[in-house]
């Protein structure tokens, strides 16, 4: 509660504590009893209308930029609802925006089928789990300079056993599906998502050890400054948060099942894996979960990796720190959505060989570069250019190297197109 | 330039690595594993040299780096690295001859496919053998003897798919591991005696005034002190390792690894740590000699133990037909030396002894390699022979490292070495037997020495392979060249008349030489009895060389039955064989029968006792009186049953009456020991 | 009733649940969850007397609970390797049925 | 180096991204109600009945009713009933007309076959694509008024196979006149030399 | 905060019982998996953050999976034979076994008179002294852990991978 204290006492702008205000003006109109509840539901209550509107705007964002970066428009029709009783008409479609909701809608107003021998109990938890685990995950991120939810010491413990839950959810849909197809898509999803919870764990460990601390605050305000006045004192302007970042990013679109990972729901070879008995709402539900997902742990690559909620320039920093937060996030996710518009599935060999054989390697050498360079901290003058080059080393000769060793006997491939 | 004691831990580091490197790089990287193995050792050699100039220049300190391992309860598990002339010089001594053993060693083994293990192998064993010199703490050396052990297991047994070589490893790790039994007893012994296993520890350490004092005056079984005690239990260590009578059969067999691991273990490294033990601990060995009234002294049992062993192994020597054989015998005589020399209590002359022994032993070694390798393979020396010609350097140096091992006198440091330590002995005043045992050692060994290069160098060539050998390459000449020149100059550090070497291991500030001639008559002995020898050898098969390949050898002419039995090795091995082997097998057959039938038995009986009782029952009531007792049959019955359920196999049940016994054991303590 | 009573009474009751399971259930997998639940049953041990013992700061019962979990990790690991491999040679995994070592 | 191709590929479509907001020519989809793309030549969705006259389509249909089309369509979705009577057709010869014919377009799956067959080109596929009805079972079942389209209309939606056509009938149609007129006259003729002789000289059929 | 405890410890001993009576081993299993929950919620109560996710991430994300490809890799080809209680006779005598040594247990627990009985404030152990902790005083054991953790997963691998050798039986 010091941040919190240090909000109210004034110290900084007003936008900055708009938030904390709000709430506060909000807490101090209930009888004192309920204030300790309230003030932790309207978080609870933010977070939902927050992330469910950013999931909602996620969707369309996703369908529009996949169509400009296939030379389409993508989905532009969807506008005002067209209610008769309405005394007048308004014609602007908005660009499609309302098209989220209209799914919703549509996947509210559609016919729930569960299969007949499907374990009907867990049929339905699996839908409901899904979303409130990677909703926890939320918890812990720290969405500006003073808005964290829950201020905990281990946070990224937290983050990775609540992550980690989500594949229990897997199982049980794959299972209580009572469908062979959908149990065996659940088997490899679960396969997938715990091979490449290794590295992506093995990817944070290193900001852990630099920062000295589990803590996401602790690790965002330890990336404040700015060198020169101009390059932010964020990990990954430096050789091995880089590398991080990118095995981050990496085993990231690997656990959130995103494209070019998407194999075990395969859309359009598998009819959706371990989801294929689920229609209707609850296939939404697990779609919402999938986003969350990704959205959590963008969040967590931005605390980690991007400097949080640290504005990029100094000149820039009277923009509150949500806002940065936001819009780092918003960039997480066209990246994400750019990726998959880009690469192709990959096969399930590939995916492990990938895991294996290269990206956990490199994250254990990456691990050692972060100990070099949190062992080389009071390096200076002369010395700072020779940390950087040694490290910048570290990076780039096993990547080199494994790339190669990846590559071996593998290209350049020859591909045959049918002829017109 | 002096190294700081801190840093000595660099001189067995550096092989580990090397080893480390070997070890983790591909199969194919060759160059990679021997250029880091050579490298590693020659970087080795130059630290050893600062060491060496760094503790010469106080001889007499022991310069010490502790340091703390662990915690183990209420104190601390504490290791240490040890620098003194005598580490230093047997440093300087063994990265040298390693060296130049790997240098050679990547001649000879260049067509084997599994170069880099080798290398890897061999890296280990210096760096396991440096470690047990640098070592300040009986465990930490304990560690490296052990580690030493294992590698030469991996070496020795390097041609495993040969039969006789992994019998031969198999035999060389159990036979030592006896041995080491005994080192291990008497390191908790002593750890349990005195608390600690450090050296020297500014006072605390267990070679120092204090712990020796009080491991002196106690006593224990048979009326001999603790210190006499634990000496022995070491000295069981340094027995197997050194190939020492008994223990001595594993050393001949491990010729069956390649020649310059034979050249490693027999010169520079595991033999040799058997002796460099003796004298590291030659304080707690002597702690006795000033008690009267003990029945032994533990130096006593040392040097005649090694006495023993310098004249079997030179009996035997003469015998043998297999040249490297015939080495590996002159090393366990050569060993016995040493351990006579440690046992008539001076340590200066087995040390002497051992660094000469290593240069020339190694030359002979890696001659014996060359003339090996050079003859496809071929060992035996009745189907080599006339070399001298085709292999000019080799026979050149050969005839040096022989002529040093022999004691021929003045020029050769065998001669010197040798000479010191049959002074010591004559001066003993326990017991001449040792002495005259040595003399008789000097006769053989000059002689079978004699008949070995004549055999292998002289006549003719008797086999096709023998007559197309030539000159090997440069990486196995020169490292020959070098050892022969360490053989040759060796020997003037520590010649009486300025036995410089020796005062410096004594920590001694001046040199104090005797003229030459002050014991000439000792000398002028051991000159006649080698000066005998040669002249046998070359009566008996120099002047008339061996022409067939199958003529019978001419003492074996003479007295067939000593040959043989001598060729036999005397029988140890079948003797080892027929009691101690025999008396393990037995032992396992009883307690395999005990199990077998005794327990199981029991338990069985029990069983079928109660089934049995209620099949009789039944059986008498079903014809007898009919119906009414089934019950009570079928009781017996159950009984039966019950015995042999509780053997159900079945974990569930196990832990049932682990449960139960707990509830039962708990009720028993509250309700009766709980008031 | 203290809340440490609470905690070893829960403790104490989990074990004996665990306990019944491992002795009563035919399923290997079964009795292995059983054993995993007396060894959970301990470490609430170790946390209640941590939290209502002597000095809490030194955090020995903490660091046992953290060593006990990876050891109860690598043991349920091992174990129900152990139990597919007996499942692929016995095509069973009834503890009854696999009495082969019956003496 | 391991990750080039997934710059290059990053790269490309970075280029379509911003491309498509200045370069209407990347466009690959059209704002479908509002612009729409060209159908191609042989564009093809159901089929139609071509008449003569758009003023009187159900009186100047092409087609005699010889039920080919019924007979080979293979989902089966042509339903004719002839008729009793004759009437004379666009040559002015009597023919069989349908009086019922209907296609079942929920069924059709647009072979084209039955127009391929049609001997007397009655039977034409359209280019329309927007079929909506309200009720599945009587809404997609065309009957013949709806189906009779103009010679006009088949010419503006292919103009090319409808000259083709158009020039065969005419083709066709000059071929019947003038046997029609040299059958004529031969029976001015016959007619001639039977009132000038009594008893004829050589039969019609040899002319 | 009692009543706290009380709900847990009934939540925590609820899903142990009925998951280990159940017959189906899925149910058993993710039932369980609530009640390693509840003991992390335990530990979480007791203020003992770090250990209660860490059970968190062992038992929910880790053990469990485990847990649940292994009842799927053994599942009996068929059905006919009972997967429940080998006999009621032996659950009967293991209640008994059981039910003494809880017993016992209570017994013990309730009899002992405890010196702490007012708890203290909540005791603080940040992330930071835990690491000092492990790689101080505790570090001799968290090599060991993990050295057995390797160990024990290249054992699990040994175990449990497919032979490649089929023995002749297998061909038939």
């Amino acid at each position: 509660m010091s941040a919190y204290a240090m909000a109210v006492a004034g110290s900084e702008p007003f936008l900055e504590r708009a938030p904390l205000l709000l709430r506060d003006a909000f807490v101090q109109l209930l009888p004192a009893p309920t204030q300790w509840l309230v003030h932790h539901l309207i978080t609870i209550v933010a977070i939902l209308a927050v992330f469910g509107l950013f999931f909602a705007f996620t969707t369309i964002a996703e369908r529009k930029l996949l169509g400009r970066l296939q030379n389409r428009r993508g989905p532009n029709r969807t506008g005002v609802p067209q209610f008769s009783i309405l005394p007048w008409r308004f014609k602007h479609t908005l660009f499609g925006l309302s098209q989220p909701f209209a799914d919703a809608v549509k996947a509210l107003t559609k016919e729930d089928i569960v299969p007949a021998a499907a374990d009907k109990l867990l049929h339905f938890l699996a839908p409901v789990l899904v979303v409130a685990f990677s909703l926890l995950t939320f918890a812990v991120l720290p969405f500006g300079r003073n808005l964290i939810p829950v201020e905990l010491d281990s946070a990224l413990l937290y983050f990775f056993a609540a992550g980690s839950a989500t594949e229990l959810t897997i199982f049980m849909a794959g299972w209580a599906s009572r469908n062979k197809y959908s149990l065996l898509a659940a088997m490899r999803a679960l396969a997938q998502v715990i091979s490449y919870e290794l590295p992506l764990m093995l990817s944070v460990v290193p900001v852990v050890l630099v920062a000295g601390s589990l803590s996401t605050r602790e690790i965002a305000l330890a990336q404040g400054g700015w060198t020169f006045g101009i390059i932010p004192h964020w990990n990954v302007f430096t050789p091995w948060g880089f590398a991080g970042f990118l095995l981050f990013l990496v085993a990231a679109l690997a656990e959130s099942n995103r494209s070019p990972f998407d194999l075990p729901e395969a859309e359009s070879e598998l009819v959706a894996g371990h989801l294929t008995e689920y229609s209707g709402f609850k296939y939404a539900l697990f779609f919402m979960a999938e986003y969350f997902g990704l959205t959590a742990l963008s969040g967590l690559g931005i605390t980690i990796f991007l400097g949080g909620w640290q504005a990029p320039v100094p000149f820039l920093g009277f923009v509150p720190s949500y806002a940065w937060f936001m819009l780092k996030l918003v960039g997480m996710i066209g990246f994400f959505i750019w990726v998959r518009g880009t690469l192709l599935r990959l096969r399930i060999d590939q995916l492990t060989r990938l895991a294996w054989q290269f990206i956990v390697p490199l994250a254990l050498i990456n691990l050692l570069n972060a100990a070099f360079w949190s062992l080389t901290r009071d390096w200076t003058g002369a010395l700072q250019l020779v940390r950087w080059v040694i490290s910048a080393a570290i990076v780039v000769g096993p990547f080199v190297l494994l790339g190669r060793k990846l590559n071996a006997g593998r290209a350049p491939r020859t591909y045959r197109y049918a002829t017109s | 330039m002096h190294l700081p004691v801190s840093l000595v831990w660099l001189i067995p580091a550096l092989p580990l690595l090397a080893a480390g490197i070997a070890a983790l790089a591909p199969r194919s990287c060759r160059t990679l594993a021997a250029g880091a193995a050579i490298a590693a050792m020659i970087a080795a050699f130059v630290i050893s040299c600062l060491a060496l100039h760094t503790a010469l220049a106080d001889p007499g300190a022991k310069l010490v780096a502790n340091f703390e391992w662990f915690d183990v309860g209420a104190g601390a598990m504490r290791l240490g690295w040890l620098l003194d002339p005598l580490t230093a010089f047997m440093c300087v001594m063994v990265t040298f001859v390693a060296s130049l053993i790997f240098i050679f060693s990547t001649g000879y083994m260049k067509a084997d496919a599994n170069f880099k293990q080798f290398f890897c192998f061999l890296s280990l064993f210096a760096a396991a053998m440096l470690g047990i010199l640098v070592a300040n703490s009986l465990l930490l050396l304990f560690i490296c003897w052990e580690l030493v052990g294992l590698a030469s297991y991996l070496l020795i047994g390097f041609w495993f798919h040969k039969p006789s070589a992994a019998a031969a490893a198999k035999k060389a790790f159990i036979t030592t591991r006896i041995g080491d039994l005994g080192l291990l007893l008497g390191l908790l012994w002593l750890a349990d005696s005195t608390g600690s296993l450090l050296f020297y520890d500014g006072g605390n350490g267990v070679l120092e005034v204090a712990a020796l004092g009080s491991l002196a005056s106690q006593v224990t079984v048979g009326g001999l002190a603790v210190s006499t005690a634990i000496g022995l239990l070491i000295f069981c260590g340094a027995v197997g390792k050194s190939g020492q009578f008994p223990l001595h059969v594993w050393l001949p067999d491990a010729m069956e690894g390649p020649t310059p691991v034979s050249a490693l273990i027999h010169a520079a490294t595991m033999v040799a740590a058997g002796v460099f033990l003796i004298a590291r601990v030659y304080p707690l060995m002597s702690a006795d000699l000033a008690l009267p009234l003990v029945p032994l002294h533990a130096l006593t049992v040392v040097a005649f133990i090694g006495a023993i062993t310098a004249l079997l192994g030179a009996t035997i020597a003469v015998a043998q037909n297999d040249i490297k054989r015939v080495l590996a015998f002159s090393t366990v005589s050569q060993l016995g030396y040493m351990m006579l020399a440690l046992g008539v209590g001076s340590w200066v002359a087995a040390i002497f002894h051992l660094l000469t022994h290593a240069f020339f032993k190694a030359l002979l070694f890696l001659g014996a390699g060359s003339v090996i390798h050079a003859a496809h393979h071929e060992q035996d020396i009745r189907r080599l022979g006339g070399l001298r010609g085709r292999m000019r350097i080799t026979f050149a140096t050969f005839a040096i490292g022989m002529m040093a091992l022999s004691g021929v006198p003045f020029l050769f440091s065998g001669f010197w070495s040798k000479e010191a330590i049959l002074h010591a002995a004559h001066g003993w005043q326990v017991s001449h037997l040792p002495f005259g045992a040595a003399l008789v050692a000097v006769v053989l060994t000059a002689f079978y020495m004699t008949r070995l290069v004549a055999e292998t160098f002289f006549g003719t060539a008797r086999t096709e392979e023998t007559e197309h050998a030539h000159e090997n390459s440069a990486v196995m000449t020169v490292p020959l060249i070098l050892l022969a020149v360490g053989a040759v100059a060796l020997g003037f550090l520590g010649t009486p008349a300025f036995p410089w070497l020796q005062a410096r291991l004594l920590g001694e500030p001046e040199v104090h030489g005797h003229p030459l001639f002050e014991s000439a008559g000792l000398m002028m002995l051991s000159i006649v009895l080698v000066a005998v020898g040669l002249g046998a050898g070359w009566a008996i098969y120099g002047r008339r060389p061996r022409v067939a390949l199958d003529a019978v050898d001419p003492l074996a002419k003479a007295a067939p039955g000593v040959i043989a039995a001598l060729g036999n090795r005397l029988g140890f091995d079948e003797l080892y064989a027929a009691t101690l082997g025999r008396l393990v097998t037995a032992g396992a057959t009883v307690a395999d029968f005990f199990d077998r039938y005794v327990w199981g038995g029991a338990v069985t009986m029990l069983a079928r006792l109660g089934e049995f009782a209620g099949v009789v029952n039944r059986e008498n009531d079903e014809s007898a009186i009919n119906g009414g007792f089934n019950v009570v049959s079928e009781s017996f019955r159950d009984s039966g049953r019950a015995y042999s359920r509780a053997q159900s196999g079945e974990p569930q049940s196990y832990l049932r009456f682990i449960a139960t016994g707990f509830v039962v054991l708990m009720l028993l303590v509250i309700l009766g020991g709980g008031r | 009733m203290s809340p440490l009573q609470l905690c070893l009474l829960l403790s104490s009751l989990l074990f004996c649940v665990g306990l019944v399971a491992a002795m009563a259930r035919s399923n290997a997998i079964l009795v292995l969850l059983g054993v995993e639940l007396m060894l959970n049953a301990a470490n609430i041990n170790f946390i209640a007397f941590w939290r209502y013992g002597p000095n809490p700061e030194a955090g020995t019962g903490v660091l046992f609970v953290l060593f006990s979990i990876a050891v109860a990790a690598a043991e349920a690991a091992v174990g129900l390797a152990l139990v597919i491999a007996v499942y692929r040679h016995q095509k069973t995994i009834r503890l009854a049925s696999i009495n082969r070592l019956k003496g | 180096m391991l990750g080039s191709g997934i710059l290059k590929g990053l790269a490309v479509t970075a280029k379509n991204f911003a491309g498509s907001f200045y370069d209407p020519e990347r466009m690959a989809t059209v704002q479908y109600p509002e612009e729409r793309a060209p159908l191609g030549e042989h564009y093809r969705s159901f089929p139609l009945l071509v008449c003569e006259n758009a003023a009187d389509p159900l009186g100047t249909l092409r087609c005699v009713a010889c039920t080919i089309c019924e007979k080979e369509c293979p989902p089966q979705c042509i339903y004719i009933e002839k008729s009793k009577d004759k009437k004379p057709d666009a040559t002015g010869k009597p023919q069989l007309y349908p009086v019922i014919f209907t296609i079942d377009t929920a069924v059709c799956m647009g072979c084209g076959i039955c127009a391929e067959l049609c001997p007397f080109d009655s039977i034409k596929m359209d280019k329309v694509f927007e079929v909506t009805a309200t009720n599945r079972f009587t809404g997609l079942l065309l009957e013949r008024d709806q189906l009779a389209k103009s010679n006009a209309y088949y010419h503006s939606i292919r103009p090319a196979e409808a000259a083709e056509v158009d020039a065969r009938l005419a083709a066709e149609r000059l071929a019947a006149e003038e046997k029609a007129k040299a059958a004529a006259l031969a029976k001015a003729a016959a007619a001639a030399a039977k009132a000038a002789a009594a008893p004829p000289t050589t039969p019609p059929s040899a002319a | 905060m009692t009543l706290a405890l009380i709900l847990l410890s009934v939540l925590i001993l609820g899903s142990a019982i009925v998951a280990l009576s159940l017959r189906n081993l899925i149910h058993s299993a993710l039932l369980l998996v609530a009640c390693w929950a509840g003991i992390a919620a335990f530990y979480l109560w007791a203020g003992a953050e770090f250990v209660a996710f860490a059970q968190g991430l062992v038992y929910v994300g880790a053990i469990s999976m485990v847990v649940l490809f292994a009842v799927l890799l053994t599942r009996q080809g068929t059905a006919s034979e009972p997967l429940g209680f080998a006999s009621w006779q032996r659950f009967i005598l293991a209640l008994v076994a059981g039910g003494g040594v809880a017993g016992i247990l209570v017994g013990a627990v309730l009899g002992t008179p405890l010196t702490v009985t007012t708890p203290g404030p909540v005791p603080v152990l940040t992330v930071k002294q835990i690491g000092a902790q492990l790689m101080g005083p505790h570090v001799v054991a968290l090599l060991v852990v993990g050295i057995l953790l390797t160990v024990s997963l290249l054992g699990a691998v040994v175990l449990a991978a497919e032979e490649n050798v089929k023995s002749p039986e297998d061909e038939v």
